[in-house]
Protein backbone atom coordinates (compact mmCIF):
# COMPACT_ATOMS: atom_id res chain seq x y z
CA UNK A 1 0.00 0.00 0.00
CA UNK A 2 1.57 3.69 -0.97
CA UNK A 3 0.07 6.98 -0.46
CA UNK A 4 -0.32 9.20 -3.13
CA UNK A 5 -1.06 13.31 -2.22
CA UNK A 6 -2.07 16.41 -4.16
CA UNK A 7 0.31 19.44 -3.32
CA UNK A 8 -0.63 22.98 -3.71
CA UNK A 9 -3.57 23.92 -6.01
CA UNK A 10 -4.41 20.52 -7.00
CA UNK A 11 -7.96 19.74 -4.89
CA UNK A 12 -8.02 16.57 -4.45
CA UNK A 13 -7.56 14.09 -1.36
CA UNK A 14 -4.70 11.55 -0.70
CA UNK A 15 -5.21 8.30 -2.50
CA UNK A 16 -4.36 5.17 -1.21
CA UNK A 17 -3.10 2.56 -3.90
CA UNK A 18 -1.90 -1.09 -3.83
CA UNK A 19 0.96 -0.47 -6.76
CA UNK A 20 4.86 -1.38 -7.29
CA UNK A 21 5.64 0.93 -9.91
CA UNK A 22 4.52 4.68 -10.91
CA UNK A 23 3.79 3.02 -14.13
CA UNK A 24 0.33 1.62 -12.59
CA UNK A 25 0.14 5.29 -10.97
CA UNK A 26 0.43 6.66 -14.29
CA UNK A 27 -2.57 4.45 -15.61
CA UNK A 28 -4.27 5.13 -12.99
CA UNK A 29 -4.50 8.76 -12.46
CA UNK A 30 -5.09 9.13 -16.41
CA UNK A 31 -8.29 8.01 -15.71
CA UNK A 32 -9.23 10.35 -13.39
CA UNK A 33 -10.85 13.32 -15.32
CA UNK A 34 -10.20 16.02 -12.55
CA UNK A 35 -6.27 15.39 -12.87
CA UNK A 36 -5.97 15.85 -16.56
CA UNK A 37 -4.79 18.55 -17.01
CA UNK A 38 -2.30 18.54 -13.46
CA UNK A 39 -0.54 15.22 -15.31
CA UNK A 40 1.11 16.83 -17.86
CA UNK A 41 2.62 19.68 -15.61
CA UNK A 42 3.40 18.62 -12.35
CA UNK A 43 6.51 16.88 -11.26
CA UNK A 44 6.32 13.44 -8.85
CA UNK A 45 8.17 13.00 -6.14
CA UNK A 46 8.71 9.78 -3.97
CA UNK A 47 9.39 9.59 -0.41
CA UNK A 48 10.48 13.61 -1.04
CA UNK A 49 12.55 12.57 -3.59
CA UNK A 50 12.12 14.04 -6.99
CA UNK A 51 11.84 11.78 -9.71
CA UNK A 52 12.22 11.30 -13.35
CA UNK A 53 11.69 7.71 -14.59
CA UNK A 54 7.75 5.73 -14.92
CA UNK A 55 10.19 3.04 -14.06
CA UNK A 56 10.74 3.93 -10.06
CA UNK A 57 10.16 1.01 -8.37
CA UNK A 58 7.70 1.27 -5.10
CA UNK A 59 7.45 -0.29 -2.11
CA UNK A 60 4.71 -0.64 0.61
CA UNK A 61 4.26 2.54 2.53
CA UNK A 62 6.18 4.98 -0.01
CA UNK A 63 4.55 8.48 -0.16
CA UNK A 64 4.41 9.65 -3.61
CA UNK A 65 3.72 13.36 -4.24
CA UNK A 66 2.50 15.34 -7.00
CA UNK A 67 3.98 18.62 -7.29
CA UNK A 68 2.11 21.67 -10.09
CA UNK A 69 4.07 24.51 -11.45
CA UNK A 70 5.57 26.15 -8.80
CA UNK A 71 6.15 30.15 -8.13
CA UNK A 72 7.86 31.62 -4.48
CA UNK A 73 8.92 35.11 -3.97
CA UNK B 1 19.11 28.96 7.26
CA UNK B 2 15.80 28.76 6.00
CA UNK B 3 12.95 30.69 7.64
CA UNK B 4 9.14 30.09 7.35
CA UNK B 5 6.59 32.60 8.49
CA UNK B 6 2.66 33.09 8.64
CA UNK B 7 2.02 36.31 6.73
CA UNK B 8 4.30 39.33 5.71
CA UNK B 9 7.60 39.90 6.52
CA UNK B 10 9.18 42.12 8.86
CA UNK B 11 12.06 43.34 6.01
CA UNK B 12 14.21 45.45 8.64
CA UNK B 13 13.59 43.20 11.57
CA UNK B 14 14.65 40.05 9.56
CA UNK B 15 17.82 41.95 7.44
CA UNK B 16 18.98 43.83 10.56
CA UNK B 17 18.90 40.24 12.31
CA UNK B 18 20.71 38.53 9.25
CA UNK B 19 23.26 41.23 9.02
CA UNK B 20 24.21 41.19 13.07
CA UNK B 21 24.24 37.18 13.01
CA UNK B 22 26.96 37.59 10.42
CA UNK B 23 29.06 40.51 11.91
CA UNK B 24 32.14 39.31 12.91
CA UNK B 25 32.16 36.41 9.72
CA UNK B 26 34.72 38.24 8.09
CA UNK B 27 32.32 38.24 4.76
CA UNK B 28 33.30 41.22 2.35
CA UNK B 29 29.57 41.16 0.69
CA UNK B 30 25.98 40.87 1.52
CA UNK B 31 23.69 40.93 -0.89
CA UNK B 32 19.81 40.35 0.39
CA UNK B 33 17.21 39.74 -2.41
CA UNK B 34 13.65 40.85 -1.18
CA UNK B 35 10.32 40.38 -3.29
CA UNK B 36 7.34 42.52 -2.53
CA UNK B 37 3.89 42.18 -3.45
CA UNK B 38 2.98 44.81 -6.55
CA UNK B 39 -0.58 46.49 -6.84
CA UNK B 40 -1.19 45.05 -9.76
CA UNK B 41 -4.56 43.50 -12.08
CA UNK B 42 -6.53 44.32 -9.37
CA UNK B 43 -5.28 41.94 -7.12
CA UNK B 44 -5.54 42.21 -3.04
CA UNK B 45 -2.30 40.72 -2.61
CA UNK B 46 -1.16 37.05 -3.04
CA UNK B 47 -1.28 33.56 -0.82
CA UNK B 48 1.57 31.23 -0.45
CA UNK B 49 1.65 27.43 0.17
CA UNK B 50 4.72 25.25 0.62
CA UNK B 51 6.03 22.09 0.56
CA UNK B 52 7.94 21.87 3.81
CA UNK B 53 9.98 18.69 2.94
CA UNK B 54 11.45 19.34 -0.44
CA UNK B 55 11.60 22.96 0.08
CA UNK B 56 14.09 21.91 2.90
CA UNK B 57 16.42 19.47 0.83
CA UNK B 58 16.18 21.99 -2.15
CA UNK B 59 17.68 24.54 0.26
CA UNK B 60 20.34 22.25 1.73
CA UNK B 61 21.57 21.87 -1.57
CA UNK B 62 21.86 25.46 -2.15
CA UNK B 63 23.62 25.73 1.03
CA UNK B 64 25.92 23.11 0.48
CA UNK B 65 26.92 24.70 -2.98
CA UNK B 66 27.33 28.20 -1.40
CA UNK B 67 29.51 26.65 0.98
CA UNK B 68 32.07 25.39 -1.38
CA UNK B 69 32.46 29.07 -2.63
CA UNK B 70 32.60 29.88 1.01
CA UNK B 71 29.91 31.99 0.93
CA UNK B 72 26.64 31.61 2.98
CA UNK B 73 22.75 31.75 2.53
CA UNK B 74 19.77 32.98 4.71
CA UNK B 75 16.32 32.52 2.49
CA UNK B 76 12.48 33.46 4.44
CA UNK B 77 9.39 32.95 3.14
CA UNK B 78 5.72 33.40 3.72
CA UNK B 79 3.14 31.19 4.09
CA UNK B 80 -0.57 32.16 3.56
CA UNK B 81 -1.45 35.68 2.98
CA UNK B 82 0.94 38.61 1.40
CA UNK B 83 -1.25 41.42 1.14
CA UNK B 84 -0.50 44.50 -1.54
CA UNK B 85 2.98 46.18 -0.94
CA UNK B 86 3.81 43.41 1.79
CA UNK B 87 7.15 41.19 1.26
CA UNK B 88 7.02 37.54 1.25
CA UNK B 89 10.39 36.24 0.31
CA UNK B 90 13.91 37.56 1.44
CA UNK B 91 17.27 35.51 -0.29
CA UNK B 92 20.56 36.54 1.39
CA UNK B 93 23.90 35.87 0.37
CA UNK B 94 27.12 36.60 2.27
CA UNK B 95 30.42 35.97 0.80
CA UNK B 96 34.31 37.11 1.23
CA UNK B 97 34.09 38.83 -1.81
CA UNK B 98 31.91 40.69 -4.01
CA UNK B 99 32.09 38.37 -7.68
CA UNK B 100 30.80 35.25 -5.62
CA UNK B 101 28.00 37.23 -4.24
CA UNK B 102 26.58 38.54 -7.40
CA UNK B 103 26.52 35.59 -9.49
CA UNK B 104 25.19 33.75 -6.25
CA UNK B 105 22.19 35.65 -5.86
CA UNK B 106 20.95 35.44 -9.12
CA UNK B 107 21.78 32.09 -9.74
CA UNK B 108 19.99 31.17 -6.40
CA UNK B 109 17.11 33.70 -7.07
CA UNK B 110 16.24 32.48 -10.54
CA UNK B 111 16.41 28.45 -9.21
CA UNK B 112 14.42 29.25 -6.61
CA UNK B 113 11.57 30.87 -9.18
CA UNK B 114 11.97 27.66 -11.18
CA UNK B 115 12.55 24.56 -8.26
CA UNK B 116 10.92 25.79 -4.99
CA UNK B 117 7.80 23.90 -4.05
CA UNK B 118 5.90 26.91 -3.30
CA UNK B 119 2.52 27.61 -5.30
CA UNK B 120 1.07 31.25 -5.56
CA UNK B 121 -2.47 32.66 -5.66
CA UNK B 122 -3.98 36.00 -6.54
CA UNK B 123 -6.07 37.27 -3.65
CA UNK B 124 -9.01 38.62 -5.94
CA UNK B 125 -12.25 38.95 -4.35
CA UNK B 126 -11.35 37.51 -0.61
CA UNK B 127 -10.63 34.08 -2.67
CA UNK B 128 -7.69 32.34 -3.36
CA UNK B 129 -6.92 32.03 -7.58
CA UNK B 130 -3.98 29.67 -8.56
CA UNK B 131 -1.53 31.75 -10.77
CA UNK B 132 -0.84 29.20 -13.45
CA UNK B 133 0.40 31.54 -16.11
CA UNK B 134 3.42 32.97 -13.73
CA UNK B 135 4.13 29.71 -12.52
CA UNK B 136 6.87 27.30 -14.05
CA UNK B 137 6.88 23.44 -14.53
CA UNK B 138 9.03 21.83 -12.32
CA UNK B 139 11.89 19.91 -13.78
CA UNK B 140 10.82 16.11 -14.71
CA UNK B 141 7.67 17.16 -14.65
CA UNK B 142 4.65 15.78 -17.03
CA UNK B 143 5.99 12.02 -16.74
CA UNK B 144 2.68 10.59 -15.30
CA UNK B 145 0.90 12.27 -18.43
CA UNK B 146 2.65 10.14 -20.86
CA UNK B 147 0.91 7.56 -22.26
CA UNK B 148 1.89 4.03 -21.13
CA UNK C 1 19.78 59.29 -3.60
CA UNK C 2 23.03 59.47 -2.76
CA UNK C 3 24.22 59.93 0.98
CA UNK C 4 27.96 60.24 2.03
CA UNK C 5 28.43 59.66 6.28
CA UNK C 6 31.54 60.15 8.27
CA UNK C 7 32.85 56.83 9.22
CA UNK C 8 31.11 53.67 9.08
CA UNK C 9 27.47 52.89 7.90
CA UNK C 10 24.21 51.98 10.58
CA UNK C 11 23.34 49.21 7.61
CA UNK C 12 20.06 48.24 9.36
CA UNK C 13 18.83 51.93 9.97
CA UNK C 14 19.92 52.80 6.37
CA UNK C 15 18.07 49.26 4.87
CA UNK C 16 14.97 50.03 7.04
CA UNK C 17 14.87 53.55 5.86
CA UNK C 18 15.36 52.69 2.73
CA UNK C 19 12.66 49.88 2.47
CA UNK C 20 9.90 51.93 4.35
CA UNK C 21 10.43 55.07 1.79
CA UNK C 22 9.74 52.93 -1.11
CA UNK C 23 7.10 50.92 1.09
CA UNK C 24 4.03 52.35 -1.18
CA UNK C 25 6.27 52.94 -4.37
CA UNK C 26 5.12 49.35 -6.12
CA UNK C 27 8.56 48.34 -6.92
CA UNK C 28 8.49 44.19 -6.30
CA UNK C 29 12.27 43.73 -5.99
CA UNK C 30 14.66 45.60 -3.51
CA UNK C 31 18.17 44.72 -3.77
CA UNK C 32 20.64 45.59 -1.43
CA UNK C 33 24.47 45.63 -1.92
CA UNK C 34 26.48 45.95 1.42
CA UNK C 35 30.09 46.16 1.76
CA UNK C 36 31.85 45.36 5.00
CA UNK C 37 35.84 46.02 5.62
CA UNK C 38 37.66 42.47 6.17
CA UNK C 39 40.02 41.77 8.60
CA UNK C 40 42.72 40.76 6.79
CA UNK C 41 46.41 41.10 6.20
CA UNK C 42 47.17 43.01 9.73
CA UNK C 43 44.86 45.85 8.59
CA UNK C 44 42.91 47.78 11.15
CA UNK C 45 40.36 48.96 9.11
CA UNK C 46 40.08 51.13 5.61
CA UNK C 47 39.67 54.75 5.41
CA UNK C 48 38.17 56.40 2.04
CA UNK C 49 38.82 59.84 0.52
CA UNK C 50 35.84 60.51 -1.36
CA UNK C 51 35.55 63.68 -4.39
CA UNK C 52 32.16 64.73 -4.10
CA UNK C 53 31.86 66.82 -7.78
CA UNK C 54 32.32 63.84 -10.05
CA UNK C 55 31.03 61.45 -7.55
CA UNK C 56 27.97 63.19 -8.01
CA UNK C 57 27.59 63.37 -11.21
CA UNK C 58 28.60 59.96 -11.48
CA UNK C 59 25.61 59.29 -9.67
CA UNK C 60 23.21 61.06 -11.34
CA UNK C 61 23.68 59.51 -14.80
CA UNK C 62 23.40 55.77 -13.28
CA UNK C 63 19.92 57.40 -12.07
CA UNK C 64 19.29 58.06 -14.74
CA UNK C 65 19.51 54.80 -16.56
CA UNK C 66 18.25 53.25 -13.75
CA UNK C 67 14.74 55.71 -14.60
CA UNK C 68 14.71 54.77 -18.28
CA UNK C 69 14.40 51.01 -17.12
CA UNK C 70 11.81 51.75 -14.50
CA UNK C 71 14.05 51.66 -11.79
CA UNK C 72 15.76 53.51 -8.84
CA UNK C 73 19.74 53.42 -7.18
CA UNK C 74 20.62 54.39 -3.68
CA UNK C 75 23.78 54.63 -2.06
CA UNK C 76 25.24 55.26 0.86
CA UNK C 77 28.87 55.35 1.48
CA UNK C 78 31.65 56.53 4.37
CA UNK C 79 34.14 59.17 3.94
CA UNK C 80 37.60 58.98 7.15
CA UNK C 81 38.04 55.61 9.04
CA UNK C 82 36.24 52.38 8.91
CA UNK C 83 37.47 49.35 11.50
CA UNK C 84 37.68 45.53 10.35
CA UNK C 85 34.05 44.53 10.28
CA UNK C 86 32.20 47.48 9.84
CA UNK C 87 30.62 48.39 6.68
CA UNK C 88 32.00 51.28 4.21
CA UNK C 89 29.24 50.83 1.44
CA UNK C 90 25.31 50.49 0.91
CA UNK C 91 24.07 50.40 -2.78
CA UNK C 92 20.57 49.47 -3.78
CA UNK C 93 18.29 48.65 -6.43
CA UNK C 94 14.39 48.87 -6.92
CA UNK C 95 12.89 47.70 -9.89
CA UNK C 96 9.44 46.55 -10.65
CA UNK C 97 10.71 42.92 -11.49
CA UNK C 98 13.50 40.66 -10.57
CA UNK C 99 15.59 40.84 -13.63
CA UNK C 100 15.70 44.52 -14.33
CA UNK C 101 16.79 44.48 -9.91
CA UNK C 102 19.29 41.79 -10.63
CA UNK C 103 21.12 42.72 -13.60
CA UNK C 104 21.08 46.15 -12.61
CA UNK C 105 22.92 46.05 -9.30
CA UNK C 106 25.65 43.94 -10.50
CA UNK C 107 26.28 46.50 -13.66
CA UNK C 108 26.42 49.71 -10.79
CA UNK C 109 28.62 48.07 -8.64
CA UNK C 110 31.22 46.99 -10.85
CA UNK C 111 31.17 50.80 -12.49
CA UNK C 112 31.23 52.04 -8.86
CA UNK C 113 34.24 49.90 -8.16
CA UNK C 114 35.80 50.64 -11.92
CA UNK C 115 34.32 54.65 -11.85
CA UNK C 116 33.14 56.46 -8.96
CA UNK C 117 36.04 58.79 -7.65
CA UNK C 118 37.16 57.78 -4.27
CA UNK C 119 40.51 56.71 -2.64
CA UNK C 120 40.87 53.87 -0.50
CA UNK C 121 43.42 53.12 2.17
CA UNK C 122 44.66 50.55 4.51
CA UNK C 123 44.76 51.50 8.37
CA UNK C 124 47.91 49.92 9.56
CA UNK C 125 50.15 50.91 12.48
CA UNK C 126 47.22 54.31 12.79
CA UNK C 127 48.63 54.93 9.82
CA UNK C 128 46.45 55.49 5.90
CA UNK C 129 48.97 53.28 3.13
CA UNK C 130 47.28 54.13 0.05
CA UNK C 131 45.66 51.09 -1.38
CA UNK C 132 47.68 51.43 -4.85
CA UNK C 133 47.30 47.60 -5.88
CA UNK C 134 43.33 47.22 -5.38
CA UNK C 135 42.78 50.23 -7.30
CA UNK C 136 41.82 50.57 -10.82
CA UNK C 137 42.59 53.99 -13.42
CA UNK C 138 39.81 55.36 -14.32
CA UNK C 139 38.53 55.38 -18.15
CA UNK C 140 40.84 57.99 -19.90
CA UNK C 141 43.59 58.26 -17.15
CA UNK C 142 47.25 58.35 -18.42
CA UNK C 143 46.74 61.32 -21.14
CA UNK C 144 49.27 63.48 -19.04
CA UNK C 145 51.89 61.04 -18.87
CA UNK C 146 51.99 60.99 -23.08
CA UNK C 147 55.17 62.71 -24.06
CA UNK C 148 54.04 65.62 -26.20
CA UNK D 1 44.66 81.69 -15.09
CA UNK D 2 43.69 78.37 -13.95
CA UNK D 3 43.99 76.20 -10.95
CA UNK D 4 44.90 72.17 -10.91
CA UNK D 5 44.14 70.07 -8.14
CA UNK D 6 45.29 66.99 -6.98
CA UNK D 7 43.01 64.22 -5.67
CA UNK D 8 43.20 61.53 -2.92
CA UNK D 9 46.27 60.46 -2.30
CA UNK D 10 48.60 62.36 -4.59
CA UNK D 11 50.16 64.57 -1.84
CA UNK D 12 50.66 68.09 -3.53
CA UNK D 13 49.25 71.64 -2.88
CA UNK D 14 46.97 72.91 -5.79
CA UNK D 15 48.75 74.72 -8.54
CA UNK D 16 48.16 78.32 -10.45
CA UNK D 17 49.23 78.25 -13.89
CA UNK D 18 48.70 80.51 -16.75
CA UNK D 19 47.90 78.25 -19.92
CA UNK D 20 45.58 77.60 -22.51
CA UNK D 21 45.72 73.92 -23.12
CA UNK D 22 45.77 70.46 -21.34
CA UNK D 23 49.11 70.20 -23.64
CA UNK D 24 51.16 72.51 -21.36
CA UNK D 25 49.91 71.22 -18.35
CA UNK D 26 51.64 68.08 -19.43
CA UNK D 27 54.81 69.44 -20.51
CA UNK D 28 55.13 71.17 -17.25
CA UNK D 29 53.82 68.72 -14.93
CA UNK D 30 56.06 65.42 -16.72
CA UNK D 31 59.23 68.08 -15.00
CA UNK D 32 57.88 67.26 -11.90
CA UNK D 33 59.75 64.30 -10.24
CA UNK D 34 56.89 63.72 -7.22
CA UNK D 35 54.02 63.74 -9.73
CA UNK D 36 55.98 60.96 -12.50
CA UNK D 37 54.05 57.81 -11.00
CA UNK D 38 50.68 59.50 -11.00
CA UNK D 39 50.53 60.89 -14.92
CA UNK D 40 50.83 57.73 -16.34
CA UNK D 41 47.67 56.09 -14.44
CA UNK D 42 45.68 59.46 -13.35
CA UNK D 43 42.38 60.82 -14.79
CA UNK D 44 42.00 64.57 -16.21
CA UNK D 45 38.80 66.26 -15.21
CA UNK D 46 37.98 69.79 -16.21
CA UNK D 47 35.62 71.87 -14.22
CA UNK D 48 34.69 68.64 -12.66
CA UNK D 49 33.92 66.91 -16.03
CA UNK D 50 36.52 64.10 -16.88
CA UNK D 51 38.43 64.54 -20.36
CA UNK D 52 40.11 61.58 -22.76
CA UNK D 53 41.79 64.77 -25.33
CA UNK D 54 45.06 66.57 -24.28
CA UNK D 55 43.80 69.44 -27.09
CA UNK D 56 40.89 70.27 -24.36
CA UNK D 57 41.14 74.27 -24.39
CA UNK D 58 41.20 76.08 -21.66
CA UNK D 59 40.13 79.23 -20.35
CA UNK D 60 40.83 81.37 -17.42
CA UNK D 61 39.15 80.13 -14.11
CA UNK D 62 38.91 77.06 -15.22
CA UNK D 63 39.66 74.00 -12.52
CA UNK D 64 41.27 71.06 -13.49
CA UNK D 65 41.71 68.05 -11.17
CA UNK D 66 44.12 65.24 -11.49
CA UNK D 67 42.45 61.65 -10.23
CA UNK D 68 44.76 58.57 -9.87
CA UNK D 69 43.44 55.13 -9.68
CA UNK D 70 40.38 54.63 -7.44
CA UNK D 71 38.92 52.13 -5.38
CA UNK D 72 35.39 52.50 -3.70
CA UNK D 73 33.73 50.11 -1.83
Amino acid sequence: MVTVEFLGPIQKQPLRLEITNLNQLASILQQDEELAKWLGNSAVAVNDTLVSSLDTQLKSGDKISLLPPVCGG
Amino acid sequence: MLYLYEGSLDVPTILKEWYEAEATSNYGAFIPFVGTVRDEEGIEGLSFDIYEPILNSWFEAWAQKAKERGAIIKMAHSRGDVMNHESSYIAAVFSPKRRVALEFIEEFVEDFKASAPIWKYDLIGGKRVYALDRSTAMQGSGILGAKG
